[in-house]
């Protein structure tokens, strides 16, 4: 069992630090700012989430106790990361930062689609 | 094997930092230096923790919770500045 | 009161201070009622502490319960007393001209009050980490008096200002925390001992900590190459700020006597005297150039700023000279300085109140109101800064001829001395023959009147010259025993960590792991 | 009265619960103290609070919260082998989607979980509140994007904020 | 008592006047003689003791640590001054009554005459030497005061500028000649100054003190080459030339010439100096008084040759030569104050001074043409008057010295030449005044006799010329005698006062002096003509183009120095912490540096460090750009904040991650209100060096550091660490030093922030400032200023951050934690608000100002400070202890958490009171109106 | 480890400095920033560099220096407040002089 759960945890921990490692890998890469958003709010808020959860497990195995508040920047995160990335893209947006060629569709410049 | 995985995913968070940097430093624009500071608060929890999982210490939760806030305070004050210049009004 | 005596000079300004900031936002009668009874109060504490100085040693209040060298203690010998009632009476009267109307800004009563905390604070600790905490107080109050009311020049002084004692902030901790990494103390009295004590190999990095705090020392007492942003931030302040800020460059003077007889003096073996060699040509210089810029001024504000930058080149040129007797007569000195040079703002003040647009600049105007009145003041205290008698100039003058005793280098000091005074006169005749004598055409639009409170202000810090030189030699008696307990710091150091002697002392303290 | 001494209930049990979450334990003290802040911070904070009329459906919104932590790990999955694929095949688009819920606070809700969910940002949201801008990663088609949040996230969310 | 009565009438009574100046011009001047009559009652009352050769002194302690003490004297040579100033100054008093008019002040006048009569009185009888230095420059304050009488004249206001200039410089180099002799004498008390002559003349300081003394002497008693300011206070009213600039003041530095005599004369250099200076003065005076047009100018100048001639007796340095010295210090006061007061009555009858409109006055004044002309043979030396006595005295002692040896001769024919040019103004002054045809274009025609009473001071003086003249040893012989007694220190030398000793040499060169002095007042056109043609030097344009030029230099090498620029002066600031860190840190042995074990170094810290290397070097290279910079910060700032968890210091790591995001936003909400980029500005070398400054001030920090990091180590942490949790009742030792071992610290720090908050809001009380209306890409502004995402998240976020707050503050005893840091965390919880819903919004909702949150939290503190005092123990003593409450169990309390309570408070009030003052900042928008 | 602080606090040291010389307002704060960073870590640094052993009594056996941890958080603290007060003085002068150089005027020597 024990066992079991150190496994768990070496797993949690090198599943999210990967995730978070591609997260930023996609923020280095990805051609333009709208694409690169994608890659730290989802990728590395998971990979967090995943550290963390290894972590409330790691205090159950060492420390033999049950500890939850991990929990609580995970929430956290969850919350805040959309409306970070909210708050960027509008600053893109704002600034008319170019979109890579492929992009389809085009995103509204003064707040209200169809005014252009 | 715990810590095995301890080394291993602070070595991936620390190259996931660097690359934040990267970004950080070439930019272009602004939105792409908020962007990658962003990730970095992120990436810095996810080191906190892992430093805390290291030393077998609870002391560096409330750190990481604090980046955690400070991070998104921070990254919303950025863009609304670029926004509207003024974050407070 | 009588136990607690110590930290009173500090708490009674703090809670002052938050009296007056839970009431309204402006001033009116009630605050000034406030401010200057308290105000007046410390004036009795500071005597009170300078009786109980005068009376014997060292006296020790322990914060905290927690003994030196582990808490903060707070410690009075002559010299601190000396500052206190010094600081006070100048306080009392800035703050008695302020009252005139120059307090109308936002918050001024409490920040005048949180001012006199920090200084009180600053003279009064025996810690060196706590003497920082407190120039930041005296500091950040100082910075948001000189900006309490607007203009050009006093942003652009006062930026200049502010961004260089952060810089000196810095250096401060610094150099407190070279002190820290090579002794592993705070506590001044300790620090003496480490040092005593020390390796030669931390020997080089006390020096470098000390020399450090030289550097922040000097800043604020105008030393030169640091000295460049008094002359326009002083004559940028308004009156009473100006006045009160007369006290601020005495306490770079005050952390150097405080620190350096203890730390690099006579117990000090191979870092004796350490500072004092740079301190000597410095200081010489510094009055050299006092000397031009008295010469150069074109405001009679800028003339008193130069004038105080000439006071702490005399100084800062005694102190260097290192002997109890210079102290003494140095310590007298900064009493005359302080006070008269205030005085003289507050006079400057008079006199822009009464000139218009024309302010206080050395050229005609139309006759002012009030002229005589105001020309007495200034003849008063020109006298007294130029050290003629019988104002206390003149008697601080000879105190601090004499107590170079012809060692080396004196003619140094009394050339500058004797010729400065000369030079002085010419520039405060010239002042006083613009501002009092001629008279272009012409006349001011509207009636001013002086306040009265205003003018007793500047009275009472003026007429404080001739009264010092009355009463010169109780005075000197005491400040000649404050330089002898500085030239002595075995005696401080016995009275904050509670020893016999310090050669008596075995090297490892209790507590402390090699 | 209740409503004077009690001015969000659940925001007072939500606060007792991280109050317990934070002193990771459930000690009397903890308990104690979580009940009293939990009380008193409402007192005090009570206007910070959007008030909701609408009552969320307890069992509804347990329902959709396991359908997005699911839509989450999968849709990172599916991020991660894009970061890694080649760039030049993403087929990055903005889409304006079309809203049918009214209350903000809904809207704000939809427009988190699309930005946890795969590929997916609210970039903007319109000033009559009408029109949600999302930026997609890689789509294939419009229509099947704004079909599959419409039905996953968007129509639950009406029935519970209704 | 009585002898400082003497001196101290004066002053005391110097309040009368201005008080009986309402009362009139009389009743003025009657006050104003009521002091001078008293103390001359009370001089003349120790007469008899002083000329029977006795000594009056009295003495009261002053100063007696710098050797100051209140002490006088009367011996003969005071009592002659004694009776000269208040004689001379009684007639001064009532000739000045008609002299000045009833619009000018006449109390002010009179009260400085009494200061100057009293500082006089000072001088003469002070018996100590720092006493006479107090006494001295009172007369040239108060001079300076008199001369500047009329100060609506330039040339009043300069004279007086140029007077104060130099005999206050004088008196400055006097001070310390007589430092210096009390120094080398051991005490300033004037007899013992007297009486070790021998010991001052052989130390090795004695040149010094003899220049600097003399240098007193000459400026006061103007002899060349200080003898121009003379003739410029003359723009005084003429009864104050009458008296200071005659008979008194410029006669104190003669005075001190005798009264030191005895301790400083009887060497070479003494005779050198002296007797040159002497005979240069008395022939420059007597030559340049020929041809001045204006009256005072020649009387002044006569003066100075006069003066000349005393201290040419004085160099001599012969007992009879001394003798004759204070003598003509008699005459000379007695024809020079009458002759002034003629010319005033001149001046004030006619309305001009100039001798070229003046002619012919004999017609229209017959009775002042007498008494000036008694007066002005006096001062040629005609016999039957006082001045050709101490005149011929003057002529034979020049034939007696042979120090010069083979030029002896040189000493007689100076005197004689000099005789000859008095003769010659005399004679011009007669003449051309009172004789030469009639008055040509007199302002005030015609003149008449001056009103009864101004003539009288005259008459007198003019009649004690007369009276010492005829009958010298009956009238002057006493008083002559025991003043040159007490010059001389002891037995007077044989010398007879007859009116004439026989025809014999000084007759000789007397009756030379006058038959020259005639032919050259005949060919006076002639010599006029040759003196036109010379250049005409003014000193007063001089002195004053010279004191205008240094002050010219003086200020433009200030603003040179001091020139306005934050650069230059962070500049040297720097390099003096750059230099005593050079110094200190030289000597030093870096070999320790590698001797101690290091720690390894870890990847994860070497990113790390990687990361805040770059960045910070990052944040000053793309500096100009702002926003960038801003970024860049923030992120060095995470990095620090990481660095401190690593090396555990969870506390500071918390502290720095709020501390960095408030200054981020402080920093965001000052940089829109300035511009986005800084200009290219400085040349290129300026930032080479900047650079430089900058890279040794890294790698002194670098040595600096590493030095330390590598010495062995003891410190006074192992007792907070053993005393943390008994004494202090916390595990969290950071904590429990910041609230209780050094909670004083702590209040300072949360005082520093509260004042801060203070000051910036008072700093932006009222300020308007310009907004830019688009971003730096030229955008225009956003219109929707608050998303709808942010808001509806940043409203649940605020009870849960306070609850967060409120955790993070109680556990701070125990665990990283704290007020601050709870503080700071509310902050930015409440910031979020006002960003996310705007100040107003937010404002509605919070009932609370943020001025009294200061104070309350300022009073938590500092309550639980003095709170201990009611224990009896000291401020800032802590209290702790547990209670076991029912339900919870053992629970833990503790004053310092009220402390820390306090702290709490202060950070929140103080950082919200800066945000919501900043963003409520009125601003004004591209077209100059005001923004809300 | 120490070598490497101190390069970085050198590195910290020498952007302030250059920052804190340059003439306009803004990047002199911001240098005045980096500097603080600087000085707090070299502080810090004076009670030596240690891992694992946070002043916490009871969670390890020898524990880092507290007393540098208590003076730099106060230093820290006090540096915001005076960040502040400089950036809105800062603020001012641009008010009152119209630029936002140090110096209240435009041209530069
Ligand atoms: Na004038
Ligand atoms: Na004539």
């Amino acid at each position: 069992m024990d066992q079991l759960l150190q496994a768990l945890v070496a797993l949690a921990i090198i599943v999210g630090a990967g995730f978070t490692l591609i997260g930023s890998v996609g923020l280095a890469r990805l051609p333009d700012f709208y694409m690169r958003l994608h890659a730290p709010t989802k990728a590395t808020t998971l990979g967090v989430g995943a550290i963390l959860f290894g972590s409330v497990l790691y205090t159950m195995v060492t420390l033999g106790s049950f500890s939850l508040h991990e929990i609580l920047i995970t929430v956290f995160l969850f919350f805040t990361a959309p409306v970070s990335a909210h708050m960027m893209i509008r600053s893109a947006l704002h600034l008319e930062l170019k979109q890579s060629s492929a992009t389809r569709g085009k995103p509204w410049p003064h707040g209200r689609p169809g005014e252009r | 094997m715990i810590t095995w995985a301890i080394n291993i995913g602070l070595a991936l968070t620390s190259l996931a930092l660097l690359l934040n940097l990267y970004r950080l430093v070439i930019g272009p624009d602004t939105p792409n230096r908020i962007l990658a500071l962003d990730t970095m608060y992120i990436n810095a929890i996810a080191t906190i923790i892992l430093l805390g999982m290291k030393l077998q210490s609870t002391l560096l939760f409330e750190a990481a919770l604090l980046i955690a806030v400070m991070g998104f305070v921070g990254t919303v004050a950025m863009s609304k500045f670029l926004t509207r210049g003024d974050i407070i009004e | 009161m009588r136990d607690h005596l110590l930290i009173l000079p500090v708490v009674l300004p703090l809670v002052t201070a938050i009296v007056l900031l839970f009431a309204a936002r402006r001033s009116t009668w009630l605050h000034r009622g406030i401010g200057l009874g308290s105000t007046a109060l410390l004036v009795g504490i500071s005597l009170w502490l300078v009786a109980i100085a005068g009376d014997g040693g060292h006296e020790v209040y322990v914060l905290g319960d927690w003994s030196p060298p582990f808490g903060i203690v707070l410690v009075l010998d002559r010299l601190s007393a000396a500052m206190m009632a010094v600081m006070s009476v100048l306080a009392l009267f800035s703050l008695l001209y302020a009252s005139g109307g120059e307090d109308r800004g936002p918050y001024f009563p409490a920040l005048f009050q949180f001012q006199l905390m920090g200084l009180s604070g600053a003279f009064l600790t025996g810690d060196l980490f706590n003497l920082f905490v407190f120039f930041e107080v005296l500091l950040i109050a100082s910075y948001s008096l000189l900006m309490n009311s607007g203009g050009l020049a006093r942003s652009r002084a006062g930026f200049h200002y502010v961004v260089l004692n952060l810089v000196g902030s810095l250096l401060f901790l610094l150099g407190a925390g070279i002190l820290y990494g090579a002794s592993g103390t705070l506590n001044m009295a300790d620090l003496a001992v480490q040092v005593s004590q020390a390796t030669p190999a931390n020997q080089a990095l006390l020096a470098a900590g000390g020399l450090v705090l030289l550097v922040v020392f000097g800043l604020k007492a105008a030393l030169l190459p640091l000295l460049f942003w008094l002359p326009r931030t002083y004559s940028a302040a308004s009156p009473a700020v100006a006045a009160l800020f007369a006290v601020m460059t005495k306490v770079g003077v005050y952390a150097m006597l405080r620190t350096f007889p203890l730390v690099y003096g006579p117990l000090a073996g191979d870092l004796e005297g350490l500072v004092w060699d740079w301190l000597w040509p410095l200081s010489l210089a510094t009055m050299v150039l006092a000397l031009i810029g008295t010469l150069g001024a074109q405001t009679l504000s800028t003339l008193v700023s130069w004038q105080i930058v000439l006071s702490m080149g005399t100084l800062m040129t005694i102190m260097s000279l290192g002997q109890a007797h210079a102290y003494g007569a140095l310590i007298f000195y900064l009493i005359h300085t302080t006070w008269i040079t205030g005085g003289l703002f507050l006079v400057a003040g008079l006199v822009k109140s009464q000139r218009g647009t024309a302010g206080d600049v050395l050229s005609a105007a139309p006759k002012m109101q009030s002229s005589t009145a105001i020309s007495v003041l200034f003849l008063i205290g020109a006298m007294g800064v130029a050290g003629l008698p019988p104002m206390s100039g003149f008697p601080a003058k000879l105190a601090l001829l004499q107590s170079t005793g012809l060692s080396d280098g004196w003619t140094w000091i009394w050339a500058l001395v004797v010729g400065g005074g000369l030079i002085s006169l010419i520039a405060l005749s010239r002042a006083a023959t613009h501002l009092f004598w001629g008279h272009s055409e012409g006349q001011f639009n509207e009636k001013r009147k002086l306040h009265p409170c205003c003018y007793i202000g500047a009275m009472a810090l003026v007429l404080a010259s001739p009264l010092l030189s009355l009463g010169a030699q109780p005075a000197l008696d005491f400040t000649r025993a404050a330089g002898e307990q500085l030239a002595a710091p075995q005696f401080y150091i016995d009275a904050v960590l509670g020893r016999e002697s310090v050669s008596a002392l075995p090297a490892p303290v209790e507590g402390r792991v090699p | 009265m209740t409503r004077r001494l009690l001015p969000r209930p659940r925001l007072s049990l939500f606060l007792f619960l991280i109050w317990l979450l934070l002193s990771n334990s459930v000690s009397a003290s903890s308990v104690f103290f979580g009940a009293l802040l939990g009380w008193l911070i409402p007192m005090l904070s009570h206007r910070f609070w959007p008030d909701h009329t609408h009552s969320a459906h307890p069992l509804l919104m347990a329902r959709y919260l396991m359908v997005v932590l699911m839509d989450i790990a999968v849709a990172n999955l599916n991020v991660a082998r894009l970061i890694l694929g080649s760039p030049k095949k993403l087929r990055p688009a903005f889409v304006t989607y079309p809203l049918e819920l009214d209350n903000d606070f809904a809207i704000t809700v939809l427009a988190s979980t699309i930005s946890l969910t795969p590929g997916t940002v609210s970039s903007q949201i319109s000033d009559d509140r009408r029109y949600l801008l999302i930026h997609a990663l890689d789509m294939d088609s419009e229509e099947e994007l704004i079909r599959g949040i419409k039905r996953r996230y968007e129509k639950p969310l009406m029935e519970i904020f209704q | 008592m009585t002898l400082a009565l003497i001196v101290f009438l004066p002053f005391l009574t110097a309040i009368l006047p201005p008080l009986a100046r309402p009362a009139g011009r009389s009743l003025c001047a009657f006050a104003a003689g009521v002091g001078p009559i008293a103390s001359l009652v009370l001089a003349l009352n120790h007469l008899d003791t002083v000329l029977s050769g006795g000594l009056v002194q009295q003495s009261w302690s002053w100063i007696p640590g710098l050797g100051m003490d209140l002490a006088f004297r009367l011996d003969g040579l005071s009592m002659m001054f004694v009776i000269l100033i208040l004689g001379i100054g009684l007639l001064v008093i009532l000739y000045a009554r008609y002299y000045l008019s009833a619009k000018e002040n006449n109390g002010r006048f009179y009260a400085l005459l009494l200061i100057f009569m009293g500082a006089m009185l000072g001088i003469v009888t002070a018996d100590n030497l720092l006493m006479l230095i107090v006494f001295w420059e009172a007369t040239s304050i108060s001079s300076f005061l008199l001369i500047g009488f009329w100060s609506h004249k330039t040339d009043a206001r300069k004279g007086a500028r140029m007077a104060l200039a130099i005999t206050g410089g004088g008196g400055l180099a006097l001070m310390a000649a007589v430092l210096l002799m009390g120094h080398v004498v051991g005490s300033y008390a004037l007899g013992d100054v007297l009486a070790a002559g021998d010991q001052i003349r052989a130390h090795a300081l004695y040149p010094l003190i003899l220049v600097l003394f003399l240098l007193g002497v000459f400026t006061k008693s103007a002899q060349f080459p200080f003898h121009f300011w003379l003739p410029h206070a003359m723009a005084a009213p003429t009864p104050v030339s009458a008296y200071l600039h005659s008979a008194t003041m410029v006669k104190a530095g003669i005075f001190l010439l005798a009264r030191f005599y005895p301790a400083l004369s009887g060497t070479e250099l003494w005779f050198y100096i002296v007797t040159f200076t002497g005979a240069t003065t008395l022939l420059v005076g007597a030559y340049i008084a020929l041809f001045k047009h204006d009256i005072k100018a020649l009387l002044a100048y006569s003066t100075i040759s006069h003066l000349g001639l005393i201290t040419f007796l004085f160099g001599l340095d012969t007992r009879l030569a001394t003798v004759a010295a204070v003598f003509h210090i008699i005459n000379h006061a007695i024809f020079k104050a009458s002759l002034f007061m003629a010319a005033g009555i001149i001046d004030h009858e006619t309305g001009t001074r100039d001798m070229r409109q003046i002619n012919g006055l004999w017609r229209f004044m017959p009775h002042t043409t007498f008494l000036a002309l008694v007066a002005a043979s006096s001062m040629a030396g005609v016999p039957l008057l006082n001045g050709f006595l101490s005149k011929e005295m003057f002529f034979a002692e020049t034939l007696e010295s042979d120090l010069l040896g083979g030029f002896s001769w040189t000493l007689p024919v100076i005197a004689t030449l000099a005789g000859v040019f008095s003769v010659a103004y005399s004679i011009r002054f007669a003449h051309d005044v009172f004789f030469n045809g009639r008055p040509n274009n007199l302002p005030k025609y015609p003149p008449h006799e001056p009103p009864r009473y101004m003539k009288i001071p005259v008459e007198i003086l003019a009649a004690l010329c007369l009276v010492v003249g005829v009958l010298p040893a009956w009238s002057i012989g006493p008083i002559l005698a025991s003043a040159a007694a007490s010059t001389l220190g002891g037995a007077l030398p044989d010398y007879s006062l007859a009116i004439v000793h026989g025809f014999n040499l000084p007759l000789l060169m007397s009756a030379t002096a006058l038959s020259g002095g005639l032919v050259v007042y005949l060919m006076r056109h002639k010599l006029f003509a040759i003196h036109d043609s010379w250049p005409e030097i003014d000193e007063k344009v001089i002195f004053d183009n010279a004191v205008r030029t240094l002050a010219g230099w003086s200020g433009r090498a200030i603003r040179l120095l001091e020139n306005g620029s934050l650069q230059r002066y962070n500049l040297l600031l720097l390099l003096s912490v750059l230099a005593v860190g050079l110094t200190a840190l030289w000597p030093m042995d870096f070999s320790s540096l590698w001797a101690r074990d290091l720690a390894p170094v870890d990847p994860g810290t070497a990113v790390g460090a990687g990361i805040l290397i770059v960045t910070s070097i990052l944040t000053a290279a793309i500096h100009r750009r702002r926003l960038f910079a801003l970024v860049a910060l923030g992120t060095a700032g995470l990095m620090v904040a990481l660095g401190f968890a690593r090396f555990s210091a969870p506390d500071l790591a918390m502290t720095q991650l709020s501390v960095e995001v408030v200054t981020v936003v402080l920093l965001m909400l000052a940089l829109f209100f300035l511009p986005q980029s800084s200009p290219a500005e400085t040349p290129l070398l300026h930032r080479a060096r900047d650079l430089a400054i900058a890279a040794a001030s890294g790698i002194g920090m670098t040595f600096l550091t590493w030095t330390i990091l590598t010495q062995p180590y003891s410190t006074i942490a192992d007792f907070f660490l053993e005393q943390s949790v008994p004494a202090g009742g916390g595990t969290n030792v950071v904590n429990v030093i910041l609230v209780d071992f050094r909670g004083f610290d702590t209040l300072g720090e949360i005082t520093v922030l509260a004042i801060a908050a203070l000051g910036v809001f008072a700093m932006l009380d009222g300020l308007k400032i310009r907004a830019p209306s688009r971003d730096y890409t030229g955008h225009r502004w956003s219109s929707d200023p608050f998303p709808i995402m942010l808001q509806q998240l940043s409203r649940p976020l605020l009870p849960m951050a306070l609850l967060v707050a409120i955790f993070v503050l109680f556990r701070g005893h125990q665990l990283p934690g704290g007020g601050f840091i709870a503080g700071l965390i509310t902050a930015v919880a409440l910031i979020l608000q006002y960003v996310a819903n705007g100040v107003n919004w937010t404002q509605e909702r919070m009932p609370v100002a943020y001025r009294p949150v200061i104070a309350t939290g300022l009073t938590l503190a500092v309550g639980t400070g003095v709170g201990s005092w009611f224990f009896g123990a000291p401020f800032l003593t802590s209290w702790h202890g547990y209670v076991h409450i029912p339900l919870l169990g053992k629970t833990e309390l503790a004053t310092a958490m009220v402390f820390d309570i306090g702290v709490y408070l202060t950070v929140v009030g103080a950082t919200l009171l800066i945000l919501a003052k900043l963003g409520r900042l009125s601003t004004i928008d591209e077209t100059g109106q005001e923004v809300s | 480890m120490e070598l490497l602080f101190s390069i970085v606090l050198g590195c910290l040291t020498t952007s302030g400095v250059y920052l804190m010389l340059r003439g306009r307002t803004f990047p002199v704060v911001v240098g005045l920033t980096l500097l603080s960073y600087a000085i707090n870590y070299f502080l810090f640094a004076m009670g030596r560099l240690h891992t694992d052993k946070a002043p916490i009594i009871g969670t390890s056996e020898s524990y880092a220096d507290p007393l540098p941890q208590a003076l730099v958080l106060t230093a820290i603290v006090i540096s915001f407040a005076m960040t502040a007060f400089s950036l809105i003085l800062a603020l001012r002068l641009r008010a009152d002089s119209g630029t936002d150089h140090a110096d209240g005027r435009e041209d530069d020597a």
